[in-house]
């Protein structure tokens, strides 16, 4: 990705640390490197991919890159407006523009909303013209949410759903203000494959139509080589590796990656019992 | 911790005060005078006056607050305008009859209002669940008065077992009389406590039995119902703990009632008494006293928390 | 350990969400449970285990080496769950109790079947974190849920439903958020203790790659029924249904491999 | 699925149908209903003037006349328990949305602000508890002169600090929940947070507290206007009857039970229908009935599950063969 | 329970009990125990004639006896006072009583007029000296028919000059309980002093208990709790009916439960509207409602006090005619204020409403505090009307004085009234002050609802305990349990 006009998320040498609390008085607390000097671009449209090990960072990082987290070091800026931690009037521009996944479905929404008010919640803070309610139809319809096939389904609870309809609803949310910027932390990851492979084809269409651009936290390769033009790859909080998926993937540089590839399960090497 | 620690008494220090000023200026709004009090119905002008001046109450209202404060830096709460006796001798006698009875009426409240609290929202969709909370709270809402009523008249004048009012002149020199004047007055408050833990155990179980850890736990191998117990509860004990700080809080300067039915010689009605009489020195170093306990007991309830739950000693918390 | 399900029917506020269904898995056999999103493998895991949501009317028969589990007290069931059961739960965070630091929530079904001192439980803990591979046992151990990664935490779930060395593992999505290396050390610890213990494992999966590897046998459900029974290799290969036939093509459009 | 499906489709239950549901919820209801058609009905009639006195027909058991019987002083005890449903009402009522009001106003300032605000509420809301709602009394009705106002604002100001108090750990430990964040990210500003994810999330024990500050409005409002600082004596309350008449409970219990009772009954119907709504806002408390088993059997069958992915869960495609 | 009226308890059932401690239920706890500053008949009660004794002293029935004095004579001119004093007195401390000791007494309340309760009833002594060891002289500027009285009250005890002791905390008199122990809040005690000049207490101690709330009062003697219950509700005596072992005694009081009008302010000022208040009021109800412990008076002045006659008839019940007054007056349609402090049954001010409603007045009924009432009432007589118990005895000066808060201003009442005090001749105080007062009860400043009996529970085998003014007095010398 070149500098230039069309970067839309950028990240520079961003680093997190998390001190532990003092087990006693006297030993001092331990401090967690989670992120360390990570540097990110997402273009405009672009879409980009992040992988690495569990624990390496990948969710701390998503976070700091939308202001949900506060970065012990570096910078991030979003449009070219730096973006930091701050109030929310003053971080408006910046949520009208980015729609989030958390990695966690169910903890992500409130148990005492339905889903009418939790999809369309960004639609309301945002003061989105328009109507709410059917515009969060159709955007539930889109991620294989049909209200036809659930009793009133925008009356319903999460915790009324399954793991993976509650991941939909999720992404419902994250898509529902048609931001620029999608940000995913394994936001298929509960999805059955038709249904992902919904949600794949959907995320296409609006990278088609509007020029959605995205960053999706991923241990599937195979989603990841389906959707990324660039993938990052990370490891004990640090981008060990970033450039051109295909490249990432078919030529891996380092060790790690290497590794991670070498591990990916096939369907074809299942080895059919007698 | 021991930032946290070093914090909170910075900020106690802060709170008391902050809270001195605002008892001390707030209480010079209330009408009446205490010289007035003092010369009586058949005072005159002049002896009003000179009552004034002898108590010091001719002096600019900062000029006394100033003495005030410096007679607190020195661990002197002052002394009555009324009966000239030390605050902190009066104070600390009062509170020998009302810490125990506070802690004798939370002690019953506890023991009947958890037990029963997470019974009743356990059994929540059983006839008995909502019987044990309809009676409970049938029993609460009965107004004290008249439950201390009842109680005098069934254990003290009928079956004399315990006094009908008063409290030793001894006081705990004859421990065994002491707590006898102290067990019904306590259980009247404690009902009353019990069925306010009661609603508010019931309430926080509820939301515990729908935890997905509680699920969690149940899978490791114990019945639901110990599952809310072991995992659920410490949760519910946080609100109920708040619950418990705010209603000891209460209990220390508002047990008036009983305490009047029961004549008993407490801090509540010592402190609505001085009021009537206007004794205002005196009411400023007792509602500073109690608001250091409650600033106190607040910390202790943070501190509870903080001990309990890991995710308010994150840094920023 | 045998566990046979015959005709498991869940209603939940009169909506059938499973329904019917049978299957039976022999000890040291794998069972994989797929199928769409909603279709009810969640709730036909916690019914085994006779944890399905209060508002949930659980009918059928559950069998586990012969012994009825439908209609058991919770006192009889809580002593089956954890030692003979172990379970890991779809939901990672919510799975966790805030308040214990991990190496108590790991070391607790043990402390509830056996006396245990405290130190020895830590120990048992910092061994199983070892085994699901969490970087820096020791430690880990003493640190409380919100501290750790998704994936970690996933695996903490998965050391609670093991170190009980339980006959019937029941794991629900357990390798969601895990990255590969990863997922590929916990499938070969599930493989391991099928075959060295002779467990049996029931996994809930959308992953039709993972599920080649750990399973024997899969059933497919949708919308609550059985619609297909068969061997791994059979059902990825010749699917029948036009749902599994669905997931199969689905799978096969998606899964990435280097070569 | 067809559109007449939908149409035929029941509403799904809301808070209020859910509250109809429990049967202490609802008779708590009807009593608060009955209190309010009675305030109104007594602000133009009651049986007998409530205030008239006779003390040559004192203590009158209850009769056909006098359905409570007569106090001391010969006064019809119905009507005046009658009459005095309005000023119970009021004051509840009234107090409850003050200290509402104060609770979340305070619990706003105590966790929405920076950080050194959020501190300051905190002691201040515990200075505020260590003030006694009678000595808040005092110093309004010094200013005010006694009213029914003045204990409303006393009753209400003492519950709120109570109530943002309890909230207080609440509010902290939900607004670092998933979902605060993931609303946050939404653009909720720290209001809409407060409103739509805290205030609802912290609801159990606010709801708890509050139906406490309304029932113990009730006995304030007593023990106030009893010593100067509520309402003029010439306005009927419960509490004064109450006052008035409990040391006879031993010798008149037939006409001195009634100002009681009727305390003691609305502030269990406060409580229980405190209680009933904490059960009834929690959805994932919410049991399931057969208002929906019924909506399920008539809809008709309708989506297939094909290779055009759509997730219906719907029984009726269980015909689907397998 | 019986019910009696003698002066004091007399039923003799066994031998006195000399080590037996008495208990006693009182109603109002002195502040503080300054008996020269602090105000209220609290004070009064517990430590006058049984702590604090001065030459001379009273019955409960208001009668003047010689107490320190062993006699007095007064000059024929009414101005010269002598007093023989009694021999082998002693303090508490020990110290012997001598002459200088009363002189001084009475010269510190002269002295410190401002600051000392009751001082200005000594206004007409002019000098004060003692010829010799055994009496004392006091001479009057003018004739005081008070003086005596006033003696007999704060004004006239005799405190110990040498003496350095806290008198807010402690007592140092000469009568025959000495102040063992004060518990704020909660009881006084007193025990016998054993070097008492006079003949020694027959109880080892006493315990004042005190009880606000009437109930409790009652269970306290029901139960036992205390021996001797004074001030008991006359609403809750059948809660005693079938009690053995208690009799009730009920004993006459000078507590004129009084509702003042404010004289200066309208429409009191017209005396047509003072007299339909007074005829609209059924004082007979409102005593029946009171559970029957009370005489109407219809007057200023108490059956207990100089100058008393039954003046019940002045203005009596009478509705119509009240509301004929009122129509003359032109105020058909009158609201007035009634505030009271809020140790005064409630139930008095309802009835007040349902009765003057009755001819048309509408009465806003408000209880405050007695802080509240003395800024509002006293002092600042911003009011209509107020309720208050004037227990005083000998308080007729009150409606003679046009700065009390009645703001009632007769010139005619206030010079019968200094000619009362003028006279020397008993008869004629009497014969001036009936006088006076029955002008007051025509000119109707104020409706004396009416004047309490006060009832005393007591165990049987209490003797000596007086019955009548206990609430201003308690002089319990003769106190013996058996
Ligand atoms: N408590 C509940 N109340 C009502 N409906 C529920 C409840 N729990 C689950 N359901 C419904 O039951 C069906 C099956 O849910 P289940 O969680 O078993 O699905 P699943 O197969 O595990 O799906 P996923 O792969 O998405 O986790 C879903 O349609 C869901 O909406
Ligand atoms: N609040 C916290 N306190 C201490 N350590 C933390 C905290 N939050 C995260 N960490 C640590 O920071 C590291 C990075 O966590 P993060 O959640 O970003 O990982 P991740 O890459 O998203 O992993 P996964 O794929 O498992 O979700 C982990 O080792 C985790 O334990
Ligand atoms: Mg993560
Ligand atoms: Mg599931």
């Amino acid at each position: 990705m070149s500098a230039g006009a069309d970067v839309l998320l950028e990240a520079r040498g961003v680093g997190r640390d998390f001190v532990l609390p003092r087990q006693s008085l006297f030993t001092p607390g331990v401090v967690r490197h989670a992120v360390v000097d990570a540097s990110l671009t997402v273009g405009a449209s672009e879409s980009v991919g992040l992988i690495g090990e569990s624990g390496s960072g990948k969710s701390t990082l998503v976070k700091i890159l939308l202001a949900l987290d506060t970065a012990t070091r570096g910078s991030v800026a979003f449009d070219g407006r730096p973006v930091a931690p701050g109030r929310a009037r003053d971080l408006r521009w910046l949520r009208r523009d980015t729609g989030i996944v958390l990695q966690d479905p169910y903890s992500s929404l409130d148990p005492r909303m339905r889903v009418l008010d939790i999809v369309a919640e960004p639609l309301r803070a945002l003061d989105v013209p328009g109507d709410h309610r059917a515009l969060v139809l159709a955007q539930l319809d889109r991620v294989g949410l049909a209200a036809g096939a659930f009793d009133s389904l925008l009356d319903r609870y999460p915790h009324e759903f399954s793991g993976g309809q509650r991941q939909r609803i999720a992404i419902a949310r994250a898509l529902v203000h048609s931001p620029k910027l999608l940000v995913g932390d394994e936001p298929l990851s509960a999805l059955d494959v038709t249904v992902r492979a919904q949600i794949l084809s959907l995320l296409a269409s609006l990278r088609e139509e509007r020029g959605l651009a995205l960053l999706i936290v991923s241990h599937d390769l195979g989603l990841v080589n389906h959707l990324s033009d660039r993938v990052a790859v990370m490891k004990s909080g640090r981008i060990v590796e970033q450039g051109p998926t295909h490249d990432v993937l078919h030529a891996p540089t380092h060790e790690y990656t290497r590794r991670l590839i070498a591990a990916v399960p096939t369907l074809d090497v299942a080895p059919p019992r007698e | 911790m021991a930032r946290f620690v070093l914090s909170r008494l910075v900020l106690l220090l802060l709170g008391l005060l902050v809270a001195s000023a605002l008892i001390f200026f707030t209480l010079r709004l209330l009408s009446g005078d205490v010289a007035q009090v003092i010369a009586g119905t058949q005072g005159t002008p002049a002896q009003i006056a000179a009552i004034r001046q002898n108590l010091g109450l001719d002096r600019p209202l900062i000029v006394q607050y100033g003495s005030w404060l410096g007679g607190i830096a020195h661990g002197d709460l002052g002394t009555s305008l009324v009966t000239g006796s030390s605050v902190t001798s009066q104070l600390t006698q009062k509170l020998t009859v009302t810490l125990p009875l506070a802690g004798l009426s939370l002690v019953i409240g506890l023991v009947l209002g958890i037990p029963l609290g997470v019974l009743s929202a356990l059994k929540r969709r059983s006839f008995s669940g909502t019987a044990i909370s309809v009676v409970a709270q049938a029993f609460a809402a009965v107004p004290a008065v008249w439950g201390g009523m009842i109680l005098i008249a069934v254990f003290a004048v009928a079956i004399r077992i315990f006094p009908t009012q008063g409290y030793p002149s001894d006081g705990w020199a004859e421990p065994g009389q002491a707590l006898k004047s102290l067990l019904l007055p306590a259980l009247t408050i404690g009902v009353i406590e019990g069925a306010v833990i009661l609603r508010f155990t019931r309430s926080a179980t509820l939301g515990a039995v729908s935890e997905d850890y509680v699920r969690t736990a149940a899978a490791k191998g114990m019945t639901r119902t110990r599952a809310v117990i072991t995992h659920g509860l410490p949760n519910v004990m946080l609100s109920v703990v708040s619950v418990l700080g705010v209603q000891l809080a209460a209990l220390l300067v508002g047990a008036v009632l009983v305490e009047q039915l029961f004549a008993l010689p407490g801090v509540g009605r010592m402190l609505v008494s001085d009021v009537g009489v206007r004794d205002l020195t005196k009411v400023q170093g007792e509602l500073l006293a109690l608001t250091g306990l409650v600033l106190v007991l607040g910390f202790l309830v943070d501190s509870i928390h903080r001990a309990v739950d890991p995710r308010l000693r994150e840094p920023g918390e | 350990m045998t566990l046979d399900v015959n005709g498991l029917s869940v209603d939940i506020g009169g909506r059938r969400v499973v329904d019917d269904l049978s299957f039976s898995v022999a000890g040291g056999d794998r069972l994989g449970l797929i199928g769409e999103s909603g279709s009810g493998k969640s709730l036909t895991v916690l019914s085994v285990i006779g944890l399905a949501p209060d508002e949930a009317t659980v009918t059928g028969s559950i069998r586990l080496d012969g012994r009825e589990l439908v209609g058991l007290s919770e006192r009889e069931l809580a002593r089956v769950r954890g030692s003979q059961v172990g379970t890991v739960f779809q939901d990672p965070l919510s799975a966790l109790n805030p308040l214990h630091t991990i190496g108590r929530q790991i070391a607790e079904p043990l402390r509830l079947h056996d006396r245990l001192s405290k130190r020895e439980a830590r120990a048992r803990a910092i061994a199983a974190a070892r085994e699901v591979g969490l970087p820096d046992p020791a430690t880990i151990v003493d640190l409380y849920p919100h501290q750790l990664s998704g994936g970690q935490r996933q695996r903490v779930g998965i050391a609670i439903a093991l170190i009980a060395e339980p006959a019937l593992i029941l794991a629900d999505e357990p390798t969601t958020a895990l990255d590969v290396t990863t997922q590929a050390e916990i499938l070969a610890l599930f493989r391991r203790l099928v075959e060295e213990r002779g467990a049996t494992l029931v996994f809930v999966t959308h992953d039709l790659a993972v599920l080649a590897q750990i399973t024997d046998d899969v059933v497919v459900l949708a919308q609550g029924r059985a619609i297909e029974q068969g061997t791994v290799g059979r059902i990825l290969h010749a699917p029948e249904h036009p749902v599994t036939r669905g997931l199969v093509a689905a799978a096969r459009a998606t899964t990435w491999s280097a070569s | 699925m067809s559109s007449s499906a939908k149409a035929g489709a029941p509403r799904r239950r809301t808070w209020f149908t859910e509250l109809l549901r429990r049967p202490a919820g609802v008779a708590a209801a009807c009593w608060i209903l009955l209190l309010l058609v009675s305030a109104i009905v007594s602000s133009f009639w009651t049986p007998l003037d409530p205030f008239d006195t006779d003390p040559y027909s004192a203590w009158k058991t209850p009769s056909l006349q006098h359905l409570f019987g007569t106090d001391g002083i010969g006064r019809d005890v119905f009507s005046y328990v009658f009459a005095a449903t309005r000023t119970t009402v009021i004051v509840a009522i009234l107090a409850g949305l003050l200290a509402s009001a104060v609770g979340i106003g305070l619990s706003a300032l105590g966790s929405l602000t920076a950080r050194w605000i959020r501190e300051s509420t905190a002691v201040l809301i515990d200075i505020l508890i260590a003030f006694p709602t009678i000595l808040i009394a005092m110093l309004l009705a010094s200013i005010l002169g006694g009213s029914l106002g003045v204990v409303i604002a006393a009753v209400g100001i003492g519950f709120g600090v109570n109530i943002a108090r309890v909230s207080r750990s609440e509010i902290r430990r939900v607004s670092r929940t998933d979902y605060v964040l993931a609303a946050r990210a939404s653009g909720v500003g720290p209001g809409g947070v407060l409103v739509r994810h805290l205030l609802p999330n912290v609801a159990p024990t606010f709801v708890v507290q509050l139906s406490l500050a309304m029932a113990s409005s009730i006995l304030a409002e007593a023990g106030l206007s009893y010593l100067g600082y509520g309402a003029s004596a010439s306005t009927a309350s419960w509490g004064r009857l109450l006052n008035d008449l409990q040391v006879y409970i031993a010798i008149h219990p037939g006409s001195v039970l009634w100002p009681g009772l009727a305390i003691t009954l609305t502030v269990l119907a406060f409580n229980l229908l405190g209680d009933a709504l904490r059960e009834a806002s929690d959805p994932r408390l919410r049991s399931s009935g057969p208002s929906d088993a019924s909506a399920v059997r008539t809809s008709p069958p309708a989506a297939t599950v094909s290779g055009e992915l759509r997730v219906t869960d719907d029984v009726s495609t269980r015909g689907e063969p397998s | 329970a019986g019910c009696s009226s003698s002066g004091t308890t007399t039923t003799q059932t066994g031998k006195p009990d000399t080590s037996a401690t008495v208990n006693v239920g009182l109603v109002l706890e002195p502040t503080d125990l300054d008996i020269r500053t602090t105000a209220g008949i609290a004070l009064d009660q517990v430590l006058i004639d049984n702590v604090y004794q001065g030459l001379v002293g009273r019955t409960s029935t208001n009668k003047i006896v010689d107490v320190l004095a062993k006699s007095h004579t007064i000059s024929s001119d009414a101005l010269t006072y002598t007093f023989t004093l009694n021999s082998g007195v002693r303090f508490d401390d020990g110290a012997a009583l001598k002459a200088s000791d009363v002189v001084w007494s009475l010269e510190q309340v002269k002295k410190n007029a401002s600051t000392y309760q009751n001082a200005a009833d000594l206004a007409s002594v002019s000098s004060i000296t003692a010829p010799d060891a055994k009496t004392i002289t006091i001479t009057l500027s003018k004739p005081d028919s008070n003086l005596l009285w006033a003696l007999s009250g704060r004004a006239g005890l005799v405190l110990e000059q040498a003496a350095t002791n806290d008198l807010k905390t402690t007592a140092n008199g000469t009568g025959p309980y000495t102040l063992a122990s004060w518990k704020q809040g909660d009881n006084i005690r007193l025990s016998r002093f054993s070097d008492y000049w006079g003949v020694k207490a027959k109880v080892k101690g006493i315990v004042f208990k005190y009880y606000t709330s009437p109930s409790a009062a009652i269970n306290a003697v029901i139960s036992g709790d205390v021996d001797v219950q004074t001030a008991v509700d006359g609403t809750l005596t059948s809660q005693l009916t079938g009690v053995s072992g208690i009799s009730l005694k009920s004993g006459k009081t000078t507590d004129k439960y009084t509702l003042a009008f404010n004289n200066a302010k309208a429409p009191f000022t017209d005396i047509r509207v003072r007299k339909a208040i007074r005829e609209a009021i059924d004082n007979k109800a409102i005593i029946k409602a009171l559970g029957g412990a009370g005489v109407t008076q219809g007057g200023p002045i108490p059956a207990l006090d100089p100058g008393y006659r039954d003046l019940s008839s002045v203005d009596s019940y009478d509705p119509t005619d009240a509301k004929k007054l009122l129509k003359a007056a032109g105020k058909t349609n009158l609201t007035l204020h009634l505030t009271y402090a809020n140790f005064y049954p409630a139930s008095i001010g309802d009835l007040l409403t349902s009765q003057l409603k009755k001819v048309g007045i509408t009465l806003v009924v408000k209880q405050t505090d007695f802080t509240t009432w003395i800024n509002n009432v006293l002092v600042g007589k911003n009011y209509d009307l107020s309720i208050v118990d004037h227990a005083e005895s000998h308080d007729f000066g009150n409606w003679a004085n046009p700065a009390y808060y009645f703001n009632y201003d007769n010139k005619k009442v206030q010079t019968l009234y200094a000619e009362s005090l003028a006279a020397t001749d008993p008869k004629v105080v009497d014969q001036k002050l009936a006088e006076a007062a029955k002008l007051v009860a025509e000119d109707a400043p104020a409706d004396w609802l009416y004047t309490a009996t006060t009832l005393t529970a007591v165990h049987d085998d209490i003797t000596g305990f007086p019955t009548s003014s206990t609430s201003a007095r308690l002089d319990l010398a003769k106190l013996a349990k058996s």
